[in-house]
């Protein structure tokens, strides 16, 4: 069966959930939703998907703190961070570029991810665009740091880094990242000229499993048919699914 | 029940004002009102965030400050006035962190000089804020903590479905609403509709009720977020966000646009 | 869904559990089940205060300490089993005032070590406390104030109106209860009746739900805050409580009480 | 018009409350909540009352936390604050007598007073009664002291302290009560002989007003009426009123 590139990171992402109480994704994240809402169907229920954005899977009531709180009771497993800068000790920048406060690309701002890096046990980082303008040697501003030292309260951190190229595992003791699998199509020549920082490579490279038959047919069919409610435009032009018929 | 133009009065110019983020109740009738009357120097507090309402201020010059986790106008990109006011060094950020937002207004709230908060540490964003402290846990050795001091804005402005005739404001889930309330000097709300019963005596309706103990002023105003929506009230003009995010682009386009939708709107709010 | 007997099976000999005052969620039935199990050593935590609940379970020897603003039985006086055990010595105290107890809450539910509060200093209380510390102010010289340690429950008990088969749970304005939901490890809830629908898709209802994701375990059981009411469905049972209050003042009369009461009703709960 | 103490006491208490923004009055306060209404009534509907006991009269939507919030965010202007021992101090004593933990006689506990005391600027004390046990020379436990030094932060505390036989008003600066009236058939002496503590006595001693004519109206109408939701037993006992006919 053939597939989209949002497919294949779809089916990538899904895996790191399994096994997991409860997920929860930030707005605007479409693939994120949807390879957590495909986890959930693989695991008959479970995670338990929070997506701020959606009416139907937000099942927040105590305000605009509560995913900040919740996370920090050690009640979500998994979340997921982007960065407009990212770099090989997974320090991410969501501030801006070349100077502070009067910096020449401003961002939109940290968000919560100066928090929720520190507390939820497994933060994905996660980016389509995955260029040298992204995958710096060293990010201009820290809007939340990959590692910390011991004495530091921070049981969460990176566990992987997902691009429309390859997966990068962290390994938070060396602080560094591993290339995990490359995308079909992919070499590791190109990431290696794409990426402005140092990564482990294994002896063997690992090529990113294709989506399965099974897995296509449950993102076109019921995940496609949830996550048209919070993305209908995505569901339309990525899945070709409209939401009349979804 | 007062009119939106006596009530955008109450926020004199060089006061610190708490606004919701988009997907909250977002008072942009009231951001006209107030582009309308000129204000100046306000401190904006976005709760945790903002978008359209931030954008506007800051384009049309009313803006001394920002305190935010972010300013974006989501699906439509960047926030174009806020990021050449930034570029050009014309406002004061403050950049922080969401829960670092609501910490600091659960301190106003309770009552309290500072907040703990986990996190944070390692953060440019530190770098930058000398007004929040790093502390020793009291009740750890070795174990350092941010302390964020209490964040009382001046006003809290915001957008709700309703309110009842006694001063009552229903929010429903939308609680970052009545943190803002309690942790507010005044709370000044515009408000769909004004509805004859007692909030507070449905016990369904009460449960997301502010009460008017908190508030200070409220203007009835028909589709008072427009062109934010309401949710379970009415969706937002997508084309009209999108029309607002490609003219905001540049100055000349932004004022374009507050010519034909703010400035010439005065009296359809 | 589970049943009474073995929704406190997951309350465990030694737990800390908190509990609801007299006036919000009383989960008397749950409270009954706990006697008949003879559990014990449990360590009360009063949300911010407790009654009836917390009265027969220091009665019935099922109570290892008690961390209260205050245990009352309110109109019907004190609360003679208390009374009676702390004149003897029988249980561990850990006298404490109203805020200071959601503070500590609170703490837990955002996850930070500490709160800080203000009043306290120069109260008896905090002589007694020597797990509260008084720290400095960070943000003001010569200004001390109190650091009160979270306060994470094992367990949160209590009784609420309904519940839906999501496992969502209704408190509307009872609002001490959710805090208590984030705050515990676990959360065990009785409820008059579960319904159909889903409490969080009404918008109404949602802003009084808990949602599932802090709720352990669910047991419908029919007047479960018997013979405390519950506010907008039954009003307390006023002779069977001035009964209690009478027969609770000697150990004999107490027994008298479980026997006709606790132990003689395992099937109606 | 022939009066009870109560009614005495409600009308002694409410122009104490009145100019005021804000009035809170917690569980089991009758006396304390209808002369909260009283002055509400004689204000035009100011002070606003919010009295915990009662549904119609309780605005609070954010849980038993509000109250000390609401207090501490400065919005409520008097309280009432009760002690099984108060002594000429203002320090008051909610928890036991002789020994702790292991009191001879306990109380039930401190409820908010240890904070309530220090944030609510007219805190007034009230007790029906008046004894040597209750008004002792220094209490055994001090659940709230009835002052502080200057470098704690104090924007509250004590007022007067209202009693079945007299008002005693409460001078801050230098830590002491001072007699401000006499009840109607109670002398200095009586009062002397039934006070554990010292306190001032100005030269010339007034008698607190009987109340007038038409605050007994009020009371025995639509206060009575309004406090018969809550207290309907206080208002039958006392008010002679029938919550069916009031």
């Amino acid at each position: 069966m053939s597939y989209r590139i949002e497919e294949l990171l779809i089916t990538t992402l899904a895996p790191m959930l399994e096994g997991l109480e409860h997920v929860a994704v930030g707005a605007a994240s479409p693939i994120p939703g949807a390879a957590a809402l495909l986890a959930r169907h693989r695991g008959g229920g479970r995670p338990r998907v929070s997506m701020l954005a959606s009416r139907r899977h937000a099942s927040f009531t105590d305000g605009a703190r509560e995913l900040f709180d919740c996370a920090a009771q050690g009640r979500i497993d998994a979340f997921f961070l982007g960065g407009g800068q990212i770099d090989g000790s997974a320090n991410i920048n969501l501030v801006g570029i070349d100077g502070y406060p009067a910096s020449r690309v401003r961002f939109p701002g940290s968000f919560g991810s100066a928090f929720m890096y520190f507390v939820v046990p497994r933060v994905i980082l996660f980016s389509l665009e995955h260029s040298r303008r992204v995958m710096v040697p060293r990010v201009d501003f820290v809007s939340a740091p990959g590692t910390s030292p011991s004495n530091v309260y921070r049981p969460g951190g990176p566990y992987a880094l997902v691009t429309s190229r390859c997966v990068f595992r962290f390994d938070r003791d060396r602080g560094r990242f591993a290339l995990a699998s490359v995308h079909p199509g992919q070499t590791l020549e190109d990431i290696r000229e794409q990426t402005g920082f140092d990564f482990d490579v294994p002896a063997r490279i690992e090529q990113t499993p294709a989506p399965g038959a099974q897995d296509l047919v449950l993102i076109r069919g019921p995940v496609g048919k949830d996550i048209s409610e919070t993305y209908p435009d995505f569901a339309r032009r990525v899945l070709e699914l409209d939401a009349a018929t979804a | 029940m007062t009119n939106l133009e006596t009530l955008v009065e109450a926020i004199h110019d060089g006061a610190s004002v708490a606004l919701a983020p988009d997907y909250s109740g977002c008072a942009m009738a009231a951001v006209r009102a107030l582009v309308r009357r000129g204000a100046r120097d306000l401190r904006l507090i976005a709760v945790p965030q903002a978008g359209f309402q931030a954008d506007m201020l800051i384009g049309a010059g009313c803006v001394g400050s920002v305190e935010a986790a972010a300013i974006t106008l989501g699906e439509y990109g960047f926030a174009p006035r806020f990021t050449d006011a930034v570029k050009n060094g014309r406002i004061t950020l403050r950049d922080s962190t969401c829960p670092a937002i609501h910490a600091g207004l659960q301190a106003a709230e309770k009552g309290v000089p500072f907040m703990p908060l986990r996190g944070i540490l390692g953060s440019d964003l530190l770098t930058h804020r000398d007004d929040w402290k790093v502390i020793e846990n009291p009740f750890s050795p070795d174990d350092a903590i941010v302390a964020l001091p209490a964040i009382r804005p001046d006003v809290a402005l915001f957008h709700a479905a309703s309110a009842d005739r006694h001063g009552n404001v229903w929010i429903g889930v939308r609680r970052e609403l009545m943190l803002m309330a309690h942790a507010a000097h005044r709370t000044l709300v515009t408000v769909e509709t004004v509805v004859d019963d007692d909030l507070l005596a449905d016990e369904a309706r009460a449960a997301g009720t502010i009460p008017a103990l908190y508030v200070s002023a409220i203007a009835e105003v028909r589709e008072g977020a427009w062109p934010i929506g309401l949710a379970g009230r009415y969706p937002a003009d997508a084309a009209h966000l999108a029309e607002y995010a490609r003219l905001a682009r540049t100055a000349a386009g932004f004022e374009r646009y507050l010519d034909e939708h703010v400035r010439g709107r005065a009296s359809a709010a």
